[in-house]
């Protein structure tokens, strides 16, 4: 019984925050609301920490790693608000590894930068394979795949597919008409493929809504369970890059909260404040722990991946809504100004809580999930 | 309980209608941009019209040039200018706040020279109380007015969250004027010229990337000696009058958000929200909170023609209000998506705009202690600031910060 | 324009809240639960006050006033936890007073107790009328009704129908064959009729499941609307008498918040005890604004009363939830115990929101009147 | 990260299993009215077998009584005494609280007169600490002990709260020796034999109108000079020690309500609250704050079996479980309705239960200060009562409230 992080993670972890804390990465995600070539490239950085291969095995040139340690360098990136891709790069890596695609050398390298186009496996409630809409409240159903031996042919829209622009290969998910999903890698610049680049709100993440009209693309033979747990794999990301923004919401607020004087008294020694504050800190923990057992299960409890993953990013993502408004409301006036760190982590909470089916999809998710189990008993 | 006009309301309604339905055709759009000279003389224009069809300062005092009405009548004004589709006046800080302030403590000379180009728009005020270290705590203000050998005065310092500042003409100022006494004791209330040497007026960027307030910096500023409102010493008291004026603001205006409206019609336009059992719990409680806002709002507004004050509770509409827009936008980008969030969106303008909404006119935490206290009568914080010369105040702070 | 409580009805409270003061309706309704005989007979005292003619008309021998007046009497029974009868005995008289019906008479001079047998009418949602089970989340279908002439005959089982014990006539909605609604008035001994009476946690109300098996009743012939306007009649009085109660809950707990001192301060000092109660106080004006609304929009624009009711019982609910834990939080350990009033209006609110459709469908019914006028405009 | 057995954990957790095989036929069923004498008696025998076993007192050193083993030692035997659908130990806060309490601060006589017999369920104790004017402010406790000339004590007050009373055999209690001294210095911790005459135990009955606590009366007691533990005048220190173990305790139960799996059961046996998304989101909201504390539970383990000591922050567990269990038992109850508060429902023995719990062991708002104040570092309160002799402190209260 050791639910601790090891040596080497903690290592890892450090490494991260070492590696990222050479950029300006939250003035830059300030001034590329007004300029988006303000954003430095982190993927040099990325490639040279080896994150491009984290999840691929050793024989195909990755580090073997397990997801867990994405969890960990995702929790970097949320604390500096640093847009490195691992939201499209690493369940798109996963699905790539578990089918031994002949890229792996190159995605490894970082030489191709993968990128993964989401869809959500089916619940109780909707039984097929669907995506992000462009706007509105339903999903669309995933883009429907007609397969001929190794090749795929995919017809359909994703809305808002993380770090799809400037990707070289989309490792897309489509369903065929007798309802099977399959993985297709497709190349960026083939025929047929659309990669409508946008950013919303949140200058730092990079999307795109891709589209397929009789676009082309290679089989990755795997089954259902790769292709729904790189869904969760996105989820659990998600979080734990919420997780890390929070850290920071909280350790700007608790100093504000010390130096700020009203009434000639601290403002951190006003019950009012201190309470919202320790809710930052009961949130962020609850977070911890989530992370923790999205990290664990998805290597030695796997079946429990989905509902740990999905319990990972809907307190995850509660705690950034509250950890970012708390930030604002904890600063008065001022927090509430461009010149500010508070909006741009309020930013980064107002889209979080809307990707990849949002913040109440995954919470849904907890409850099918704990259902299904109370059914089985 | 009715509420309906009476005979008397109805005809002043039927007038101020006839107006509007004779002159609209000469008003500005309702929205603007406050940066645009042109925007903003457009509205000076159309304000002056209103005053001089008494349709401005339907409170003041008939003395001053106002009608000398009742609140019912400027509601009523209100509602018919919105029907009308026109705006209403551009200084609805000067004349609902420093006005009435000015009318209760300025000098005959003072009226009789400021309130006519108040009332006209010729001249545009700003008020001018906080500051970067004194928002909640208001009288913890530190911008010094320094009195000379020929009694002019001196003036130093910052103020911020100043409105209108860019256009404005004259600001009512409150400067510390005595460090030596305790902080609400030492405080006195200025007329500031907005054009004086060493005044400099700097937009401040909220969220949305838009100046909706001001900094105002004070350097070497010379103000005359008449220019001090209701007395040297006095300025707390005169503070609190303008504070008292802002709240009879407060309430009447459940829908200046239209968030719920909106929310309304794109839920109503999106069927798979119309059946989700949760986006109807949130919408059925922001609505009910808004409702509840507006009904109370007729029942402060009896409360007021009956001649009473609204007291310290008036802020709680202001809580529900604010809260149940934050909800709605929420509730509203949650249903639309991610699209919700695009640069053109009003939904992620609201987004941007409601978090410092938060926190002006008083933080929400500052506003339950107010009403706790002296609503409910429970016992005070402890203050550690009572008494204490202001001097003395800032360099115990310090000193607790550097420990 | 005047949004203040008449003369006239100011008076009708204050003598509502000396009538009820001659009781210990608080401590009875503890004794209550493990005596049923403690709860003092109300009926007389209401029947004093003319509560039983309150909306029948002057030519029936009531008093002809408005909802508003019963509201405002249902809010003093719910200040002392009162068991007087008027969920069943307002919407009853309601609906008979449309009807001109014979019995109203000896219904307005207290001789004859009408209980209403609640149905909901049609949401969006759920075309039918429907009634509340015995036990569960779905809702069953009002009792079917066959109408031959004048008769109403009903089979059906209606759950927690409150003051149904002890009343001498049943006022119930069926739904025919071609789904119209019928009103019926059916004596409480009739043939089919049984009435199983019951308490659940909170000892005042007195509720029972009221079963048809093909029971014969008088058609009151009334259209649907007043049928529909008795349901949120109801509401509204749920809503009334709850916020009676956060008054009381608002009161004991600022007395107890002025007079306990911890740490050399009294509790209702800090910031943390002084905001729950200021929040108390916020839900306590939002619930009257509604009231009045619901009062006012009752007579003045009934097309508006059953948003204004609904409105005003979601807020109500909410706020005596609220209202009634923060009692028992004010008051530390205390609160909790059984010699304490705190659980009395802790019971009041448990059984309170989860009657006739509960706090939760009247919300609902907010969205849905809110959608239904956007679709519209 | 592991959450398996070492292979010494696992043989371990094998020996305890096999005992278990053994012995749990003679087990009592794990649930029982404690006001019941038979069943008492029953766990009293059932305890002493555990404790012959090896199996109380894990975490005791050898030296009395106890294994000598580590905190997750412990955890495998509670893991392996459930799954066995055996209860525990009866006195788990003389064991889990007290006991460690009298080996820190206890005489050695004390600990070879006291700790067997406790181990044993021969006797058990209670915490007599909590009293009516004591609560979050335990310092203020006003339960006073003189001393005599010779050298016993005479013991008068009240306590409250105190859960096993009705049956233990001892109960270590707070009292105040000395009114002339600040509040915290004037303490004094003292072992009291509940049968001693002067003693009067009463059931306090809870809002479910069970009497799961007891007040405690002292009317003239007198107690042996050998009686005080820790020394005079250390009372709140050795309170402290106490305070410590019990959060020891806290958060490796999360399931013990079990209130989440009935409700996953009921939800799911219910196919419309199945569909109603308002119903997911609370479900899952709650599932997921459980789950967060059963696993931040396996952090604290980890931490704690490497020697660390559970800050404050471990009081966050409690918050979120006590509040998950109140959002779990009002969904319930609203999917089942009105019938989920009939009197032989679980349902409602819950949501009785679990508003007493709220504020048991210092209610969430002293939680948050505590965690607030030695966690995150802020600022304390202002405390009034600092320095401030007890008596003084008294006087100063009643005579606010007289105003």
């Amino acid at each position: 019984m050791n639910f601790a992080l090891s040596d080497e993670q903690v290592l890892l972890r450090e490494a991260a925050r070492g590696a990222l804390g050479r950029f300006k990465t939250v003035e830059a995600a300030r001034d590329a609301l007004e300029n988006p070539d303000a954003l430095p490239d982190l993927w040099p950085t990325a490639v040279e920490a080896g994150w491009p291969g984290l999840l691929i095995d050793e024989e195909h040139g990755g580090a073997g790693l397990d997801a867990f340690e994405g969890l960990l360098v995702a929790e970097e990136c949320g604390r500096v608000l640093a847009g490195v891709p691992l939201l499209g790069l690493l369940p798109a890596t996963s699905i790539l590894n578990a089918a031994g695609a002949e890229s792996l050398p190159a995605v490894a390298a970082g030489e191709l930068r993968p990128a993964y186009v989401p869809a959500r496996p089916p619940s109780d409630l909707e039984p097929g394979w669907t995506a992000e809409p462009r706007s509105g409240y339903a999903r669309v159903a995933a883009p429907a795949a007609t397969l001929t031996g190794e090749e795929v042919v995919l017809e359909g829209t994703v809305g808002f597919v993380p770090d799809a622009p400037g990707a070289d290969l989309l490792v897309a998910i489509g369903e065929t008409a007798d309802g099977t999903p399959v993985a297709a890698a497709i190349d960026a610049d083939a025929e047929g493929v659309s990669v409508e680049a946008l950013t919303r709100y949140d200058a730092t993440r990079s999307m795109a809504h891709v589209s397929f009209s009789q676009a082309r693309g290679r089989l990755l033979s795997v089954g259902p369970d790769v292709l729904a747990d790189a869904w969760y794999l996105a989820q659990a990301l998600i979080a734990a890059e919420s997780l890390g923004a929070v850290q920071t919401c909280l350790e700007v607020s608790v100093a504000y909260a010390k130096e700020r004087f009203t009434f000639g008294r601290a403002i951190g020694s006003y019950q009012a404040l201190k309470h919202e504050l320790t809710e930052v800190l009961r949130l962020q923990e609850n977070s911890r722990g989530l992370e923790y057992y999205a990290g664990w299960a998805r290597r030695s409890k796997p079946e429990e991946f989905p509902l740990a993953a999905s319990a990972a990013r809907s307190e995850a993502g509660h705690a950034l809504d509250f950890a970012a408004r708390s930030m604002i409301n904890v600063h008065g006036g001022i927090g509430a100004t461009w010149e500010h760190d508070a909006p741009l982590f309020f930013r980064r909470a107002q889209l979080s809580r809307r990707l990849l089916g949002g913040t109440k999809d995954a919470t849904d998710r907890v409850a099918e999930q704990t259902l299904r189990g109370a059914a089985a008993a | 309980m009715d509420l309906n006009d009476t005979p008397e309301q109805a005809s002043y309604r039927e007038e101020v209608r006839a107006w509007l339905r004779e002159n609209k055709a000469q008003a500005p759009p309702r929205s603007g941009s406050y940066e645009d000279n042109e925007y903003i003389s457009a509205r000076r224009a159309w304000q002056r019209k209103l005053a001089e069809a008494g349709l401005a300062g339907v409170t003041w005092p008939r003395d001053v040039g106002g009608r000398g009405l009742g609140p019912i009548e400027q509601v009523t004004v209100n509602q018919e200018i919105s029907q009308a589709g026109a705006p209403g006046i551009l200084d609805v800080i000067g004349i609902g706040m420093l006005g009435p302030c000015l009318i209760a403590h300025g000098s005959d000379e003072q009226k009789s020279r400021y309130l006519g180009p108040m009332l006209h728009g010729d001249e545009v005020w700003c008020q001018m109380f906080s500051e970067p270290a004194a928002g909640s705590d208001l009288a913890a203000v530190q911008t010094r007015a320094r009195q000379n050998d020929d009694g002019t005065w001196t003036l130093n310092g910052q103020k911020v969250w100043t409105t209108n500042a860019q256009f404005a003409s004259f600001g009512l100022l409150l400067a510390r004027t005595d460090a030596d006494v305790p902080k609400h004791k030492g405080l006195t209330m200025f007329i500031v010229p907005m054009d004086a040497s060493g005044v400099v007026v700097r937009g401040l960027r909220q969220i949305s990337g838009e100046a909706e307030f001001n900094e105002v910096f004070f350097d070497d500023v010379i103000l005359d000696e008449d220019s001090v409102v209701g007395g040297v010493g006095n300025g707390w008291g005169t503070a609190l009058t303008v504070l008292m004026f802002e709240r009879l603001t407060i309430g009447f205006g459940s829908e200046s958000f239209g968030s719920s409206a909106q929310l309304a019609a794109t839920l109503s336009a999106d069927p798979a929200a119309c059946r989700d059992i949760e986006v109807r719990q949130r919408l059925g409680n922001i609505i009910t909170e808004l409702l509840a806002v507006r009904f109370n709002g007729y029942r402060a507004l009896t409360a007021l023609a009956r001649g009473q004050i609204p007291g310290p509770e008036a802020g709680l509409a202001k809580v529900t209000l604010v809260n149940a827009a934050i909800s709605a936008t929420e509730l509203g980008a949650d249903v639309v998506g991610p699209e919700a969030l695009a640069p053109d969106s009003d939904w992620s303008y609201l987004i941007s705009f409601l978090p410092g909404l938060k926190s002006a006119g008083g933080t929400e935490q500052i506003l339950r202690n107010t009403i706790g206290e002296r609503v409910l009568g429970l016992p005070p914080e402890p203050r550690l600031d009572k008494g204490v010369p202001f001097s003395e105040l800032r360099a115990k702070e310090k000193e607790a910060v550097a420990r």
